[in-house]
């Protein structure tokens, strides 16, 4: 099914959820590779966000499997998967508010530089683990704010630090849940900068509602509706596939000059 | 330290003098005033109260309530030997309050006089020099109901008591004089539906019931069995009978018979005076509770006229001596320093009003003597 | 049912608050020392009791102030290392074997570490099955255990069942003579501090951290590649244990256990005390403990109705002074 | 053990769940609603008990006391709904155990204060003192009775929830609470309505068990923790699985008493079999809850939360 020969970082094979007789992941089969942005799109309900949870491991398949590095990861846990490589962003901000960007950060860096089973040593005077965090702090370009708790950061910036938390992990691949909502003209820019310069390091898959960013950044798109894929391959591609167009026709969340123009 | 002034003040507030007097003798009294079973704190209070009022005597009583918790009971304990300087103890109700409270008190020098419990350790081997008991040992009022019940020519009774030590004392202590039982059921404590034992009783073939279940849980027992339609004669100790247990129970009570060693109507001129000061200034009938507070406060003040606390030798003397009119009657101390007295037997019967009484019958064994005096050093 | 307060975001607060702290600590050394000048031994005790409830407390700090969970069934740990010790020194008092083959110590040296070993081994048996459940309902399985044990307790006759066991002679320390009011208060308070100093350390660890985060935000702490579960696990089993510790040392202050030590009360209590204090401030447990052993000392002696001024007190910290006594003193509330 | 007896005990077992399912619905009903851990449900309990052991003995007429009793632990309820509860609804479920746990001090104490601390007399009616005839056993009138009334109680609920507005508000409240802002419901008004229900059912137990059993301070705790266990093992919440719940702690902990104990006779000497027995009788109940959380860490009903 690839038209690409880059090797996949991550696949995802037959994959089956329902509830009940609602069918939330119906034989959904996809591939993300090295150095590729992977943009996941489809109509509120398609069941983007009942993948999300399967890939993250907050929900388990009924049947299909999930492979990271050509390693079975569908059984784990999401904090095992993380551990692997599994770097996730969340729709909704998952920050712990009251605390710093910088102590935000240090956890995630905690699992990677060691066991989080220490109980002596002050995390205030880890100085790998806040070099560590740091890093990922700077590269999402928050690091003039370290010290500022979340609940004073601006909506952008939480969602950068929500990004600057999965990088902390130093993931193979990034997984990011609607990474532009709510930002503004400047911060979806500024957003979209970064992850064009991450992809060639981190693959990411990306689920965006947002077809500027979509068109703008995906090297290959997977269109999902009522759980199953019914279009894959490059952005060109399905920029002109007629199913996409179906699907997305009056759907707000798509306008239509971006199917237009060209 | 803002601590030490408040609680000056606070054992200033809370003395209760009889006589103002240059150094009284101070009494602690720990008992049980809030909570379920307070009305057995309550009662010894009164009595005991009572007694120092019509002696009219120089005493110094400091009256504290437990809330029936044992660590509160012994921190109190702390409070009056070590801030208050207390000569003297008493009024604990529950055994396994004495039991965390009496062995430190008494191995620190302090008398400990116990107007209820009679837990079996401090009758034998924990006994000791400075613990008087003057109610009775534990198992006593359960041993002289088996004997009655013996005597009374049944067979087959079905015992019944919570799974604790004063209910396992309970059954020891009525089997060790009546012999095996043909049913016996140790029941939760607190237990409060008591259906499945009673069909259980139902299904046996016994012919009498005799039970312990202090409180609450002997209310609800009596109350149940009335209309379970079983009508086997039911026996127990007074614990489960007394004036105020009666008057919540009510008339399914009537025709028990229940061992005590006092009764209201039990005639002496002691008793006489004792039962009617009491309902003439609590207006109420005084309840086993009541005479036992009443005859630790009487034993003080017989001592007392012998000896200050101080000297603790001649005071200790003076105490075993018991030389005070108990209401009783016969009232004296064996080799271990528990009660050598009567058990009597009462029946309930209808009273005025809705509420049943006690009416004395017979007495069930004289001169009943503990069964663990052997095992004391003293 | 967790509140974000963390000692972490109180920086601006910070200076007092150890103000604070540091003021209680002097107190509550300095109490029974004058008291023993003045020859009030009575207040050395009272001393002493606060300082163990105080410690009790401080064990379930630890897993409520910092993990978020609410334990309903602390007072099993607090009994459990009261009956270690009150078995001890049962059994070296009589000179016989316990069950009859291993032979007992009154050492409390020796004693302590048998005492969180056994809090330590329950505790993990009920926090692999509660830690499972969430909310409300690990409130209520935390209950449930501690009931069972309760009864458990109730049911050893050769320990007393619900008389207790009463302790002839105190376990003895290294050095000094534990008899001595003074000296075992000192004993209790060096093992306060050391419980205090505990926390303070794992707090500020990479499990502190964790744990932290696990209580603020537990799908936060999954996707940064750490399990919440084995987080809370391991704090509960050391808040038990530290509860545990507390639970000897206040069988030899009395000189008793009892299964009242284990009963659900005490379980409130011990929440009582943590949330009088202040949730999740190192301190708050010694504040609480000092209001309420001192409340239930003193109302006692104005009124035999202190129960009823008890709860009225209560109800006005919990519904007007939020983030406790040391909130209320550090002049922070917590932020709900 | 023959048939009959162990039909009694069934029986039994029945009867003391319905006892508990008359506390326990209305503490899950508050859970349900208000998302509250209400831990002075039991001295609701108490305070029915007393007012109606107190108006019984005035009037000499138990039903007026069982009106009495209901309505006074409503009355209660309101109180202590508009004065504390209602500012714990959005604290945590710590706050709420503490204020509660206070709130059972305070009760208790109050009691005892008014009423006096011996326990109060109350005894159930003439007419339905005595046995009947059940087939092959004897049965006790009242038990009979309450189970009925637990019955209907069962049977009310359920059409309060699922036929009446205001059971359609509650649902609302249940599912989210501030969809019922949307409804137009005076919120504040519902929650106090619905912790007077629950309030007057607590009370209502207390009149009925307070007559079988006993009235007296800190009559309440025991019945409060059964109350959770069955709540708990039911799905808080849930009126169904507070049902199924109280039925099942009901059956397990009387037939427990009575197996336990003879079974332990096999190998031990009777009054030790007795002793253990019921020692490991009084756990049980304990360790089923155990057990159902372990396997259903939401309990066996949960509520749609």
């Amino acid at each position: 099914m690839t038209d690409s020969t880059t090797d996949s970082i991550m696949r995802i094979e037959k994959l089956y959820k329902s509830f009940g007789a609602l069918k939330a992941t119906d034989d959904v089969t996809l591939e993300l590779r090295k150095g590729e942005i992977h943009a996941l799109i489809g109509p509120n309900g398609a069941g983007k966000s009942t993948l999300i949870a399967q890939i993250a491991g907050s929900l388990k398949p009924d049947a299909g499997k999930i492979f990271l590095d050509d390693e079975d990861i569908t059984q784990l846990s999401v904090a095992a998967r993380a551990v692997k490589g599994l770097g996730r962003c969340f729709q909704v901000s998952s920050l712990a508010m009251p605390l710093s960007v910088r102590r935000n950060v240090m956890i995630a860096s905690q699992a990677i530089t060691g066991s989080s089973f220490r109980f002596w040593k002050a995390v205030e005077s880890d100085k790998a683990l806040i070099a560590a965090a740091d890093e990922a702090i700077d590269m999402v370009g928050l690091l003039d704010r370290a010290n500022v708790p979340v609940s004073n950061l601006s909506h952008g910036e939480r969602r950068q630090l929500e990004v600057g938390c999965a990088l902390a992990l130093k993931p193979k691949l990034l997984l990011l849940d609607e990474p532009m909502a709510g930002l503004g003209a400047g911060g979806s820019e500024r957003l979209t900068m970064l992850l064009e310069s991450l992809k060639l390091e981190i693959p990411i898959l990306l689920i965006e509602h947002d077809m500027d960013a979509v068109f703008r950044l995906a090297d290959y798109i997977s269109v999902l509706v009522y759980g199953q894929i019914v279009a894959q391959g490059s952005a060109e591609k399905i920029r002109h596939n007629p199913l996409v167009r179906e699907a997305y026709l009056g759907a707000s969340d798509l306008d239509a000059t971006d199917l237009k123009d060209d | 330290m803002k601590k030490l002034v408040i609680s000056m003040a606070v054992s200033a507030a809370l003395v209760v003098t009889t006589v103002a007097s240059a150094a009284p003798t101070k009494i602690g009294m720990i008992t049980t005033l809030s909570g379920g079973g307070s009305h057995l704190g309550i009662d010894v209070r009164d009595g005991f109260m009572l007694a120092t009022e019509m002696a009219n005597a120089d005493l110094e009583v400091i009256i504290r309530d437990d809330a029936r918790k044992p660590d509160i009971a012994k921190s109190l304990a702390n409070e009056l030997i070590q801030k208050d300087k207390v000569d003297i103890l008493t009024g604990i109700i529950w055994s396994n309050l004495a039991m965390a409270v009496v062995p430190s008190t008494v191995r620190g020098g302090t008398f400990y006089l116990s107007p209820n419990a009679g837990p079996s350790a401090l009758a034998g081997k924990a006994c000791h020099e400075n613990y008087f008991n003057v109610a009775w040992q534990n198992n006593n009022l359960h041993e002289a109901m088996g004997h009655f019940m013996k005597g009374d020519g049944l067979k087959k009774p079905f015992i019944l008591a919570p799974n604790y030590p004063a209910g396992t004392d309970a059954l020891t202590g009525f089997k060790s004089r009546f012999g095996e039982a043909e049913g016996e059921i140790f029941t939760k404590l607190g237990q409060k539906d008591y259906a499945a034992e009673i069909a259980q009783i139902r299904a046996s073939n016994a012919d009498s019931i005799f039970f312990f279940l202090p409180g609450g849980m002997g209310i609800a027992f009596m109350k149940q069995y009335a209309s379970s339609g079983l009508k086997l004669p039911v026996y127990g100790p007074a614990f489960s009978f007394d004036e105020i247990i009666l008057g919540a129970v009510g008339n399914s009570a009537i025709g028990v018979k229940n061992t005590s060693q006092w009764a209201y109507d039990l005639d002496n001129a002691a008793n006489e005076q004792f039962v009617k000061a009491f309902r003439a200034k609590y207006d109420r009938t005084p309840t086993l509770y009541a005479s036992q507070g009443y005859d630790t406060a009487n034993l003080i003040l017989s001592a007392l006229e012998k000896a200050r606390p101080s000297d603790k030798d001649a005071f200790r003397k003076a105490l075993k001596s018991a030389d005070f009119d108990s209401v009783r009657g016969s009232f004296k101390f064996g080799s271990n320093q528990h009660p050598i007295q009567n058990i009597y037997v009462r029946e309930v019967v209808a009273g005025d009003g809705k509420k049943p009484t006690n009416k004395l019958v017979g007495i069930a064994i004289s001169n009943l003597q503990d069964a663990y005096v052997s095992q004391c050093s003293l | 049912m967790t509140n974000s307060n963390v000692s972490l975001n109180q920086s601006r607060n910070m200076s007092r608050e150890s103000w604070v702290n540091g003021f209680l600590l002097v107190a509550i050394v300095l109490a029974p020392v004058i008291a023993t000048m003045m020859d009030e031994v009575y207040y050395v005790n009272l001393s002493s009791r606060i300082i163990i409830i105080a410690m009790a407390a401080v064990g379930l700090n630890f897993a409520l102030g910092f993990g978020g969970m609410v334990s309903f069934g602390h007072a099993a740990f607090f009994g459990l290392g009261g009956y270690v010790a009150g078995i001890a020194a049962y059994h070296s008092f009589e000179g016989t074997l316990f069950l009859g083959l291993v032979p007992a110590t009154d050492q409390m040296l020796l004693i302590w570490p048998v005492a969180l070993f056994v809090a330590a081994i329950i505790a993990l048996l009920i926090g692999v099955i509660s830690l499972r459940t969430q909310g409300v309902y690990f409130i209520m399985i935390t209950l449930a255990f501690a009931q069972m044990i309760y009864y458990f307790s109730i049911s050893l006759t050769t320990y007393g069942g619900e008389d207790g066991l009463s302790i002839i002679l105190r376990n003895s320390f290294v050095v000094g003579d534990s008899n001595n009011p003074l000296q075992f208060f000192m004993v209790c308070f060096a093992a306060l501090i050391l419980s205090l100093w505990l926390t303070h350390k794992m707090v500020g660890s990479r499990f502190g951290a964790a744990l932290t985060m696990a209580k603020l935000n537990e799908t936060r702490l999954a996707t940064a590649g750490i399990e919440p579960y084995s987080i809370r696990l391991v704090a509960f089993v050391v808040s038990a244990m530290i509860t545990a510790f507390a639970g000897a040392l206040f069988a030899d202050l009395n000189g008793f256990v009892d299964p009242s030590m284990l009963s659900w009360h005490r379980s409130g209590e011990i929440i009582v005390i943590v949330v009088l204090g202040g949730v999740g401030r190192l301190f708050g447990p010694i504040a609480g403990a000092i209001a309420f052993v001192l409340l239930e000392t003193f109302l006692g002696g104005f009124t035999d109705r202190w129960q009823l001024f008890l709860g009225l007190v209560l109800l006005g910290v919990v519904l007007f002074a939020r983030g406790g006594l040391i909130g209320l003193m550090a002049g922070s509330s917590r932020h709900g | 053990m023959t048939l009959a007896l162990a039909f009694e005990q069934l029986l039994n077992g029945i009867q003391f769940g319905v006892m508990l399912f008359l506390m326990a619905s209305g503490l899950t009903l508050i859970f349900g609603v208000m998302g509250l851990i209400n831990l002075a449900h039991g001295s609701l309990y108490m305070v029915g008990a007393f007012v109606c052991a107190y108006v019984t003995g005035l009037t000499g007429s138990f039903w007026l006391g069982l009106v009495a009793g209901s309505l006074g632990a409503a009355l209660m309820g309101v109180m202590v709904e508009v004065l504390v509860i209602r500012r714990l609804y959005h604290r945590d479920h710590l706050d709420q155990v503490l204020a509660t746990f206070a709130l059972i001090l305070i009760l208790s104490e109050g009691t005892a204060w008014v009423f006096g601390s011996q326990p109060l007399w109350l005894d159930i009616p003439s007419i339905l003192k005595g046995s009947v005839e059940l087939g092959v056993l004897i049965y006790p009138v009242y038990r009979i009775l309450i189970i009925v009334v637990g019955v209907l109680v069962a049977l009310g609920l359920y059409l309060l929830i699922s036929r009446t507005r205001i059971g359609m508000r509650i649902r609302a409240g249940e599912n989210d609470r501030e969809m019922i802002g949307a409804l137009g419901v005076n919120i504040s008004v519902l929650y106090t309505f619905v912790f007077a229900v629950g309030a007057a059912l607590a009370g209502l137990a207390g009149s009925l068990v307070g007559a079988l059993q006993s009235v007296e301070v800190g009559m309440g705790e025991p019945v409060l923790i059964l109350a959770f266990v069955v709540i708990v093992i039911g799905g808080i919440g849930s009126i169904k699985g507070a049902l199924i719940g109280a039925m099942l702690v009901g059956i397990v902990d009387t037939l427990g008493r009575v197996l336990l104990p003879s079974l332990f006779q096999w190998f031990m000497e009777p009054s030790a079999a007795a002793s253990v027995g019921s020692a490991l009788a009084s756990m049980l109940i304990y360790l089923l809850m155990a057990i159902i959380l372990a396997i259903k860490p939401k309990g066996l009903f949960p509520a749609n939360d």
